[in-house]
């Protein structure tokens, strides 16, 4: 028996098993829109339906269920920059994944309203019909030499350009060393106190963000204390007031030094 | 009925000329396949744009839904005749071509990034979606949704929505597409997710 | 058959559902590229041919000369809307204005390749530009500016550029082609030009 015979009835497809597959491997069906475990389910009720079980048709299903997890689990974390965000910081990553979410979101809910507005235009048809003969003839040809050749050179030598090494350039979150911004807090409380705005004063969201990572690590070493006196107000940096205070452990220190070297 | 159509000569249509105009408005707007602006009917009419608009005005009464099965809309820019969706089924049965089909989420999805980041590249979008782009934007050139414009400096191709799309859509220009901001998270739900994703990457540090 | 133009069936159209029928032929006219008989419209919405034949009728009073730029005729068996005569020096300047277009970029491209490679195959066009060239060579051809120049070994339609292409672009000969040397990004490379074009648009597909 083939999977095939699984007849599925889901929000984003209803058909055949073996269809769903194809469809998704053609990107006609959204895998992120799939919810697996009601496919699972189908199966299920399917298998209870005939009474008996079909050892090689359960592995199948198997396996094809799991590879389908695995290329959403995939999907789910934005694919291609892996690698790039197993190097980062775990709050760096954090960021990054989170910016990629919001603008997957973002385009995701776009795309659902473009589907609305196409539904509204439903019924909607436009005369497509082309202009009659009379109208036709009187088309006037671009004059002799009224082209410039050069942009035909010019086009060539775009098309000669080799591509640039691939362009992650623009996806790419600018690393914040954190021994930066360590080095950068110590100096700033020799000084005294100081605020955390002033040490962020005019710096992009990673390296506010990678600052933020920084002073924890201060605050764990014993190295500062800070207080904020509501939640989003400014946290005002000192030295810690009595220099007893023991670090949170040697192992935190060993692994927060790791990362920031 | 006439009756409608004389009921609806108002005061823009009501000298000879007017009407006269009105009438050629009408026959370029039934030739032309694309939208066409109020300054290329005063071009090609010899008249004003204000007299164009006047013959405009008084089409729009005599093409008013209930009174004709075909609509004069502003789309694109421009204006242009549209079926009334009251005669879609009789459609349907007639033409064997169907009108555009609904687009899969894939498709939809590539569309709104090019209607939003135009001019945009087919590694950028795939970027943004987290999964290839290529079969969607095929498929969306294919159907003349989207269309080429030019190359980026890295050489890639770029694209752009077409004339089509907005008239598809039902859209006047790509201005009235909504504020991407208007999906973002409230901001308590934006911490709440950036604190999940970070305790996930220092389990995942710590555990790697 | 006979007398369905003439305004005699004005009491059908009275009642609510003889207008909607009107309505719907008008949309379905309006739509149609090719004239309609009154069996195919009877059979499109569903109505009897008298019925049909009594929408004509009122359409026919809407869309009569001095009422309407656009008229219903009657030709070779079927019913078509076609402009009025009227019209026509006002259609001239606006399609023969806009037939006058530049080369969109796929176009150009597509032009540029053949003028420097050819004859030179489709596949080849598309593998240059990382992108299919369907519809660019299509224009071309359609424009004059190449044509088709046999197959290559392997069966693909080659082309080449026409004498129309020199006169567009007041050369006397191929070799008055511009030199790409102010073009090129690495001139001193020996490999043949066709090479390094596929190999670049290799690389380019490559990267997305």
């Amino acid at each position: 028996m083939a999977l095939a015979a699984i007849e599925l009835d889901l929000d984003v497809f209803s058909g055949p098993f073996d269809l769903l597959l194809t469809l998704v491997l053609r990107e006609e069906v959204d895998l992120l829109e799939l919810p697996l475990a009601d496919v699972v389910l189908a199966y299920l009720d399917h298998l209870e339906g005939r009474g008996e079980l079909d050892l090689e048709a359960a592995t199948e299903f198997v396996v094809l269920v799991a590879a389908l997890l695995e290329l959403k689990s995939r999907l789910m974390l934005a694919g291609d920059g892996d690698e790039e965000l197993a190097e980062l910081e775990p709050i760096e990553a954090a960021e990054e994944l989170l910016a990629r979410m919001l603008d997957a979101r973002r385009y995701r809910s776009a795309a659902a309203h473009l589907a609305q507005l196409l539904a509204r235009e439903d019924g909607v048809r436009f005369r497509e019909a082309p202009l009659p003969l009379a109208l036709r003839r009187t088309v006037i040809p671009p004059a002799d030499g009224s082209a410039d050749a050069a942009q035909l050179g010019a086009a060539i030598g775009r098309l000669l350009t080799p591509p640039p090494e691939i362009s992650l350039e623009h996806v790419a979150v600018r690393i914040v060393p954190v021994a930066e911004r360590l080095a950068h807090l110590r100096e700033l409380l020799r000084r005294g106190s100081f605020s955390f705005e002033e040490a962020v004063a005019g710096a992009d969201r990673m390296t506010v963000a990678v600052t933020l990572f920084a002073l924890l690590e201060l605050y764990k070493r014993g190295e500062v204390d800070w207080t904020q006196a509501e939640s989003f107000g400014d946290i005002s940096i000192t030295a810690p007031a009595s220099a007893g205070r023991s670090p949170m452990g040697a192992s935190a220190h060993t692994r927060a030094e790791g990362a920031a070297g | 009925m006439s009756g409608a159509l004389n009921g609806a000569a108002r005061a823009p249509a009501e000298t000879a000329d007017a009407r006269a105009l009105a009438r050629v408005v009408e026959a370029l707007l039934f030739l032309s396949t694309d939208p066409l602006t109020t300054a290329e009917l005063a071009e090609a009419t010899e008249s004003s744009v204000q007299d164009v608009r006047d013959a405009l005005a008084t089409l729009a009464e005599r093409y008013a839904p209930g009174v004709s099965g075909v609509r004069l809309r502003e789309l694109a820019g421009g204006f242009t005749f549209a079926s009334d969706p009251e005669s879609e089924p009789a459609a349907r049965r007639l033409f064997s071509r169907t009108r555009l089909q609904t687009l899969t989420p894939a498709q939809a999805e590539t569309l709104a990034i090019v209607g939003y980041l135009q001019p945009v590249s087919r590694p950028e979008i795939a970027r943004i979606r987290g999964v290839s782009a290529d079969s969607a934007t095929a498929t969306l050139l294919d159907r003349d949704l989207i269309e080429e414009a030019g190359h980026s400096q890295f050489g890639a191709m770029l694209y752009r929505t077409t004339t089509r799309f907005l008239k598809l859509f039902g859209l006047q220009s790509l201005d009235d597409l909504p504020d991407l901001a208007q999906w973002d998270p409230a901001p308590e739900e934006e911490a709440q997710l950036r604190e999940r994703l970070l305790a996930a990457g220092e389990a995942r540090a710590a555990s790697g």
